[in-house]
């Protein structure tokens, strides 16, 4: 009999060391040989919203606040919440649990428009600059910051959660379509960095560590 | 050859041997041998044959100006041996030769130069006209360098890197250098690019002193150590410029080392500040004979030397204009060169210290003299000097001529950026002004000669960057600007030169053949614009572009015309600088395509995929191009299709309805719950450019869809259509987020039943209704009952993520009905047989709503919505006279359909063939076709005109539609 | 012998008073009027005026494809006509306009392009003019170094190949035209703008230059890219027209290895070899409308994607010079061409986009008729400006058109 | 050449990521009326404007916003205008 799944547009030519269930997703802990870093994590589980509305700084779908100025994000409680412009945000829920999801009419379940994915450890921002023009280590914005625009070609809204010069955190979403091209146009740049695939383990200790790093900068 | 040892500037390690192939036989040199230079050593002196008169050529620049040394490596022709470094195993061949660079069959091409003035080959072989087709082929063939095979393979790996700047600075001699230790000292994020290999510059392999005891080259090291120090430079060797455009973006291409993961590599830089610092090339002096192979520039022959440690001969006479090339003659003379004399196409100015080191090494000293011309068949046996007056003249015996008329700056960025080039009578330069805002040139390019105040001209153009990122350095900027006005400035120039020269083979650019008879020969016919002489002698044009021709054509067209009014100007110069190849620009050009949610199963069930816009689609599943089991399946059982690909959107918010209204031709307002309400965009023509269907899912809130060409311009369409309104609204794109499944066929309610919970009887969900289900418990599915197929049909929208599952459960219900996919073929005749149509299909950009027939969709009243071509639409209604779509059959049932797209006339074209299917279930073809007015009526014939038909017409006839099952009782069933 | 030769056109930049026509700008069009008219008309009073000098514009910086494998029938007569006057000028002129009958081979990457090329190449059959589909195998066949497997992001599915294009030296023609004319009287004139254009009772009375009033009854807008702003600012005519950067570039020179013109829409690319050895290829256009005839970064990269794709051996061949010139597009991709429409002795031929080389001398022979008759010949009367207020757009091109009439 | 666009969200950035949008011509006339010359002319035809114009243009590849701008059609720069519009 036909098996209820949810799967991601993401899949990665390595093999799973361990697995767990949330909900119907299959979400791989950790492939062989994840090596020292970068990684590159497929993040696609996580649910996302959208959220949009003339006075969007009133809405409260959730527990957080919404960040004021376009390009500008929150993290609290896993949630990272992107600005994206004048009436838009978009939610992230970075955590590994499955939250109820917001009865609230402004909001739109979003997870499965676009892929998610994580690239993170050292020399992150040498492969990105492999692949876009956009200027990811501009020194100007603070970490979490939003850019919007073009990706390998294809446009992106990017999450640059943590950076220190080459090193960090980025997080990259793109429609759900080039999931798959996406994550291997990423993998072959970074191959002369030795990117691999990781699992969500990696990615728990990455938001821990970000997570960390924000509260003691406030 | 012996090679120069223990030299402290050289850059080759002689303790490791390397080699090549070369013309079949094995040369040998060291690491760090440059394929020319390794060739030279071996006592190489042609290299090649030039284009057009297939003169012998050797080396010149050292820096790749022209074709001369262009040679063919590892089956890729028109490689630069001059900036080729030589890799072991590399397989040279010469290429544009009959025979040997030494023995070239074609050679007595010169002795036709006669026959050959400038555009001759506008006058020649057209008449009688048979003759130019035959002359044409013979062309072709002599034309061109290099020979290319068409299956050859490019190795080596090409990317791309886009790495961010505050500072870019182009070239890394002393200008340069002390620029971006200047900018770098202010924590900006600097990138230095240098085309070759290492730092330094002119600096590199000169011994002169810079201060007392400090030779330059030792200095150009100094600085480049602490370049390498500075954390936030980033340095890019061996790194050309190819293109430098407005708002400060520049690109580049890097050459990697073994070191490397890359080839090649393409560098493209947005800087909010760019130095240019790229220094001065030589320009050519003009004499009889100055291509022949032993002439060459000073900076080749003392680069060849100190860099290489390879003496350019045994005898040398210099001709030159400049101080750099005394300094040159004394030093190569040390080093073991023997100079015959020097000769100084300026009768003062040099610097009065380096006459008497001449004299010091017995080198007869000629100011005022320039050559005249090289003797000599194939290489440089003498040369005959004069004086400028050309009164008096003297040979001499050598086997090398360093031959220079002065430098010129290399101005190609800033060009390409947008400054004017003017000429400057005192350096004789052709000096960039109106340079663009936060750009800046430094260095010797400006004339300025004087080690420090290069050096202090760069650190002031990199605190003028500094400032252009926004910081506050104008005192410094004010110190350093008084400190350089107390140095020496510009230097003066020599003159421009053209030695008194009876013959006819004084060379303005080699790699095209043209001389400066050919330039004369264009100005008599009238082309008296630099620009267009240019074109019509193509001085300039070939691979080394401007780089031999670029000072001395506009001058010389300027000197001829002896006209005051005339200023010299420049030809244009044009991207790319150095010429790049194809792979690198293409880089690793990642394909980047849209995957469906059950792609790898519409492959692994044997789909033929193809490209639709971004997606991949499968065409069919069976290996009949007609589709016919799948189609039969449709009608007769069950199917399934992956539409997923269709526009999915959510607009919501109080004026999400207006929005609406004023992008669909219908009225909006009739859109409800629980109802799917089919409708049509038109653009402000009134030609319809999408259809698709919409619902209402609460109170100002509206799902629809749209086609897949569409999907991703709707939310901008509309956003362009109310932007002049401030209407609250609000649209998600959630093309991505929804899988759709059309579950199609008599047997498809039987399917669907066994897995959703709720009713999905006639009765419960109607034709048209749309309803919320959960299959299985578990996974939402927003189902829809259409027909675009005109069977009873479910469209089901699912999360994408679960859409695999949702088809895997649907095939599992389905196994008893033997339920099978079908692809976009089937689908496309299945819609056909109803006379369903698909945009683009049976339309195309100037067919209205009207004209298919869908004009009943619009609702003239809503004015008030502004509806985008209800204007168009109103003004074309009752225009007879425009294309109409209609329905067809063959006259003769047991025809053959005819081929998409063929024409319908009638004495002239009448319409066309949209689409047009054998129908299994009519058992006779169908089409859909777009005509005249005046055929648009019942029963009318239309004659079709196939390609290749050989004047035999098809002929069918118009029928009403739908073909099939007309009164779409088996869509409601 | 060319080399001793007389000058091909006069020197002058001195007007006259008066012309029977002033034409407003030496490029292809204007210079093809300006023959035709002192040949066939015996109009030889006749003024170019050129702003900068002949050919600057698009006649010296096309790619010098010619074809006539239009869509629509207004288009295809015309073209086959230009066609078949290439080498009938060459002898005429006396000057050699190098038309190198290569044919061109377009290609077709998806079913919908190979039925839209059907209807193409069932067109030009219908009149008289070659061109047929072909499989991938015999494009392959006709030029070996293209890769027709699947491991193109866009495979081909076919091609449309039509013998009888190719490609002709665009600078010959224009110095051929400007110096045929010249022999005929006309005045040739460069480096001079035009600054007003004169009409008193609806009627051209005269033009205005930064050198002096020419009075004259007919005026030609030839200006190419600039005719739309001419028309709108020296008569308040505004046109249908969008100007934009269209590219092209040229790779170092090479032995033959292409021997035909080859196209594709679905890469943006076109490319052929010159007669010098070069491979010119072309590319799409800055969707935005600019006067600036600079590259961009964008398309040189865009280019060689394309072109590695199509013909993969080109990666170890290097672009040596890319250039830019403008297009003046119409939402359909047809030229305008009107006279007397609204204001007597006005003629107007413009809104060629990329289309302006192959078509020059066919509509300049038959603009002479028009210029020297006042009536319109039928061959251009589809091609009024009003088609666009009367919903007739010409279907030149098959695709949807954008919201903006500049996409 | 590298036009530059400055989207009022998201800073600027390459043309490229644009849409052209078109001179500004104004909210389009009232259909009751309208001659089709006046509905051609609003529709097809323009100033093309060789020096500054204010146009439309939408930030597809980013945040998706239409705004103005003014620009230079012969030098291709953006250029700084009286004021500009987003919606």
């Amino acid at each position: 009999m036909a098996t209820i799944e949810r799967r991601s547009p993401v899949a990665f030519p390595v093999r799973a060391v361990r697995s767990t269930k949330i909900g119907h997703w299959t979400v791989v802990q950790q492939y062989t040989n994840e090596g020292e870093g970068p990684w590159l994590i497929d993040l696609s589980h996580h649910p996302r919203w959208d959220l949009q509305d003339a006075d969007i700084r009133r809405c409260k779908p959730f527990p957080v606040n919404v960040p004021v100025d376009p390009g500008t994000c929150t993290l609290d409680r896993g949630l990272l919440v992107n600005r994206m412009n004048r009436t838009q945000c978009s939610i992230w829920h970075l955590l590994g649990d499955t939250p109820q999801p917001p009865a609230d009419p402004v909001c739109t379940e979003t997870t499965d428009a676009t892929a998610l994915m994580a690239l993170a450890g050292g020399k992150v921002f040498a492969i990105t600059e492999k692949l876009t023009n956009l200027d990811l280590t501009d020194p100007g914005p603070k970490p979490p910051f939003l850019l919007q625009g073009p990706f390998c070609h294809v446009a992106c809204q990017l999450v640059i959660a943590q950076r220190r010069d080459l090193d960090g955190t980025l997080l990259l979403a793109c429609s759900r379509g080039y999931g798959q091209d996406m994550a291997h146009a990423i993998l072959q740049a970074g191959e002369e960095f030795d990117l691999r695939p990781a699992g969500e383990d990696q990615w728990r200790n990455l938001l821990k560590q970000i997570q960390n790093e924000r509260s003691e900068r406030f | 050859m012996k090679r120069l040892a223990g030299l402290p500037t050289l850059r080759v390690n002689s303790a490791r041997a390397v080699s090549i192939e070369y013309d079949g036989k094995r040369f040998h040199g060291v690491e760090g041998d440059t394929v020319a230079t390794l060739l030279y050593a071996n006592g190489t002196r042609i290299f090649s044959r030039s284009l057009k008169y297939h003169r012998p050529r050797g080396l010149y620049s050292l820096d790749g100006q022209s074709s001369n040394t262009y040679v063919d490596v590892d089956d890729i022709p028109n490689v630069c041996a001059e900036n080729t470094f030589v890799g072991n195993g590399m397989r040279v061949e010469p290429q544009n030769v009959l025979g040997t660079p030494e023995h070239d069959w074609m050679a007595f091409m010169d002795k036709l130069s006669w026959a050959m003035p400038a555009g001759f080959y506008y006058t020649i072989f057209h008449k009688p006209a048979r003759l130019w087709p035959i002359a044409v082929r013979h062309i072709r063939k002599t034309a061109g360098l290099g020979s290319l095979s068409p299956d050859v393979e490019l190795r080596g790996r090409f990317d791309q890197i886009y790495p961010a700047a505050d500072v870019c600075i182009i070239g890394a001699g002393p200008a340069g250098m002390s620029a971006a230790l200047a900018a770098a000292a202010q924590k900006l994020r600097v990138i230095l690019l240098e085309s070759r290999p290492w730092l330094g510059g002119y600096f590199d392999y000169r011994t002169r002193n810079h201060k007392p005891g400090m030779p330059l080259y030792l200095r150009g090291r100094q600085l480049a150590d602490q370049l390498e120090q500075a954390p936030n430079i980033r340095i890019f060797k061996h790194t050309a410029v190819i293109g430098c455009y407005s708002n400060n973006l520049i690109t580049a291409f890097q050459r990697g080392s073994e070191a490397d993961c890359f080839a090649e590599r393409y560098v493209q830089i947005r800087a909010e500040s760019v130095v240019v610092a790229t220094g001065c090339i030589e320009r050519p002096l003009l004499f009889e004979n100055n291509d022949r192979p032993g002439i060459m520039q000073i900076g080749c022959a003392h680069r060849l030397a100190r860099t290489w440690g390879v003496l350019a001969g045994e005898q040398a006479v210099f001709s030159i204009g400049h101080d750099l090339g005394i300094e040159a003659a004394i030093d190569l003379h040390d080093l073991g060169l023997s100079i015959a004399c020097v000769a100084d196409v300026r009768e003062d100015g040099c610097d009065p210290a380096l006459p008497p080191q001449l004299e010091a090494r017995n080198i007869p000293f000629y100011p005022g003299w320039v050559a005249a011309k090289a003797h000599g068949r194939k290489v440089l046996k003498k040369v005959t000097l004069t004086n400028l007056s050309g009164v008096c003249k003297q040979q001499f015996d050598c086997d090398t001529l360093v031959a220079s008329a002065g430098l010129t700056p290399v101005t190609g960025p800033l060009a390409l950026a947008g400054a004017r080039l003017e000429y400057d009578a005192h350096t004789g330069y052709f000096l960039p002004t109106g340079i663009p805002q936060k750009m800046h040139a430094a260095g010797r390019m400006l004339g300025l000669e004087d080690p420090t105040a290069i050096e202090l001209s760069g650190r002031l153009a990199g605190l003028r960057a500094v400032a252009d990122c926004g910081m506050a350095v104008g005192a410094t900027i004010s110190g350093v600007e008084e400190e350089l006005a107390k140095l020496p400035g510009p230097a003066r120039g020599s003159k421009f030169v053209v030695a008194p020269v009876e013959g006819k083979k004084t060379f303005v650019c080699f790699d095209e053949d043209v001389t400066i008879q050919n330039i004369d020969q264009a100005m008599r016919l009238g082309f008296d614009v630099t620009e267009l002489i240019k074109r019509f002698t193509s001085a300039g044009t070939g691979p080394g572009q401007g780089g031999i021709a670029g000072h001395n054509l506009p001058l010389y067209v300027a000197l001829t015309h002896r006209s005051p009014d005339l200023h010299p100007r420049p030809t244009t110069v044009r991207p790319p600088l150095v010429p790049t190849l194809l792979a690198t620009y293409a880089g690793t050009n990642h394909p980047m395509s849209k995957r469906t949610p059950v792609h790898a199963s519409q492959v692994a069930a044997g789909g033929v995929m193809e490209r639709l816009q971004p997606w991949q689609r499968a065409r069919r599943f069976c290996a009949d191009t007609t589709a016919r089991a799948e189609i039969e399946n449709v009608r007769t059982n069950v199917g399934m299709l992956d539409a997923s690909t269709l526009g999915k959107f959510r607009i919501f918010g109080p004026d999400a309805l207006k929005a609406l209204q004023r992008v669909y031709v219908s009225d909006m307002a009739r859109v409800s719950t629980g109802r799917m309400y089919y409708s049509a965009m038109c653009n402000e023509d009134g030609c319809v450019i999408d259809d698709g269907v919409a619902t209402q899912i609460a109170e100002n809130d509206y799902y629809f869809t749209t086609s897949t060409g569409r999907a991703g311009e709707t939310s901008e369409w509309i956003r362009y259509h109310t932007r002049y309104d401030r209407w609250d609204f609000h649209i998600i794109n959630l093309t991505d987020a929804y899988g759709v499944i059309n579950l199609a066929g008599p047997n498809a309610r039987k399917v669907l039943e066994k897995v959703v919970d709720g009713a999905v009887s006639n009765e419960a969900f109607p034709f048209l209704g749309f309803r919320e289900f959960m299959v299985h418990g578990a996974i939402p599915v927003r189902a829809m009952r259409l027909g675009f197929v005109g069977e009873l049909s479910f469209e089901l929208h699912v999360p994408s993520s679960y859409m695999q599952s949702l088809w895997d459960i649907l095939e599992e219900a389905g196994e008893e009905f033997a339920i099978w996919n079908f692809g976009l073929e089937a689908q496309n005749t299945l819609r056909l047989e109803k006379g369903h149509v698909i945009l683009g299909s049976e339309s195309e950009q100037r067919t209205t709503l009207h004209d298919i027939g869908l004009g009943f969709f619009w609702h003239r009243d809503k004015l008030e919505a502004q509806t985008v071509g209800a204007v168009a639409l109103k003004q074309t209604e009752n225009d007879t006279s425009r294309l109409k779509l209609v329905g067809f059959k063959m006259e003769e049932p047991a025809a053959r359909a005819p081929r998409d797209g063929s024409p319908i006339v009638a004495e002239r074209i009448r319409g066309y063939v949209c689409t047009a299917r054998y129908s299994y279930a009519l058992k006779e073809p169908v089409g859909m076709a777009l005509v005249e007015g005046y055929l648009a009526k019942n029963a009318t014939r239309l004659t079709i005109f196939e390609d290749d038909c050989k004047g035999e017409l098809m002929k069918a006839k118009v029928v009403p539609m739908p073909f099939y099952d007309p009164t779409g009782k088996r869509m409601r069933m | 012998m060319l080399g001793r030769g007389k000058r091909l056109w006069s020197r002058s930049k001195r007007l006259k008073s008066s012309y029977d026509a002033v034409i407003i700008g030496g490029g292809l069009h204007g210079l093809a009027t300006a023959y035709f008219l002192a040949t066939r008309h015996g109009m030889n009073h006749v003024a170019v005026v050129e702003k900068r000098y002949i050919g600057f514009g698009g006649a010296g910086r096309n790619t010098a494809i010619v074809r006539a494998n239009q869509r629509t029938q207004e288009n295809l007569p015309l073209y086959k006509e230009a066609l078949e006057l290439w080498p009938v000028l060459t002898q005429e002129l006396d000057f050699n306009l190098m038309f190198y009958n290569c044919g061109n081979l377009n290609l077709a990457h998806s079913e919908a392009a190979l039925k839209a090329m059907r209807l193409q190449v069932a067109s030009a059959q219908f009149h008289g003019i070659d061109s047929r589909l072909i499989d991938p195998k015999e494009c392959k066949e006709l030029v070996p170094a293209l890769d027709v497997s699947d491991r193109l992001r866009y495979p081909i599915y076919g091609g449309m190949y039509h013998p009888p294009g190719g490609i002709v030296r665009h600078d010959a023609v224009v110095w051929g035209l400007a110096s045929g004319a010249s022999q005929k009287g006309v005045d040739i004139i460069q480096g001079v703008a035009v600054t007003g254009i004169g009409v008193q009772g609806g009627r051209i009375t005269s033009v205005e230059t930064d050198h002096g009033t020419i009075t004259t009854p007919r005026v030609l807008n030839a200006a190419g890219a600039y005719a739309a702003a001419i028309s709108c600012e020296m008569l308040g005519m505004r046109l249908p027209i969008s100007v934009l950067t269209i590219q092209a570039m040229v790779t170092q020179p090479l032995k033959p290895i292409l021997h035909h013109v080859i196209s594709s829409g679905t890469y943006h690319c076109y490319a052929n070899q010159t007669l010098k050895g070069e491979v010119a290829t072309g590319a799409h256009m800055d969707p935005w409308p600019n006067y600036t005839t600079q590259c961009t970064a964008h398309y040189i990269k865009h280019q060689a994607e394309a072109l590695t794709q199509l013909l993969p051996c080109l990666k170890g061949v290097k672009f040596m010079r890319a250039w830019a010139g403008l297009a003046d597009m119409t939402p359909d991709m047809a030229p305008i061409i009107d006279g007397n429409d609204p204001v007597r002795g006005y003629y107007l031929d413009c809104g060629w986009g990329y289309f302006g080389f192959k078509s020059c001398v066919v509509t300049g022979k038959y603009l002479a008729d028009f210029m020297a008759s006042g009536v319109c010949p039928q061959i251009l009367r589809p091609f009024t400006g009003r088609r666009f207020e009367q919903h007739r757009l010409m279907g030149e091109t098959p695709a949807l058109v954008h919201y903006s009439p500049d996409n | 050449m590298a036009l530059t666009i400055t989207c009022p969200i998201c800073g600027k950035r390459s043309g490229y990521e644009f849409r052209f949008g078109g001179e500004d011509k104004g909210p389009p006339p009232q259909a009751a009326g309208l001659t089709p010359a006046a509905w051609c002319d609003y529709v097809h035809r323009n100033n093309c404007v060789a020096g500054v114009q204010k146009e439309w243009w939408c930030h597809r590849q980013g945040c998706g916003t239409w705004f103005s701008i003014y620009r230079d059609t012969t030098k291709n720069l953006e250029v700084a205008g009286p004021q500009s519009e987003d919606v």
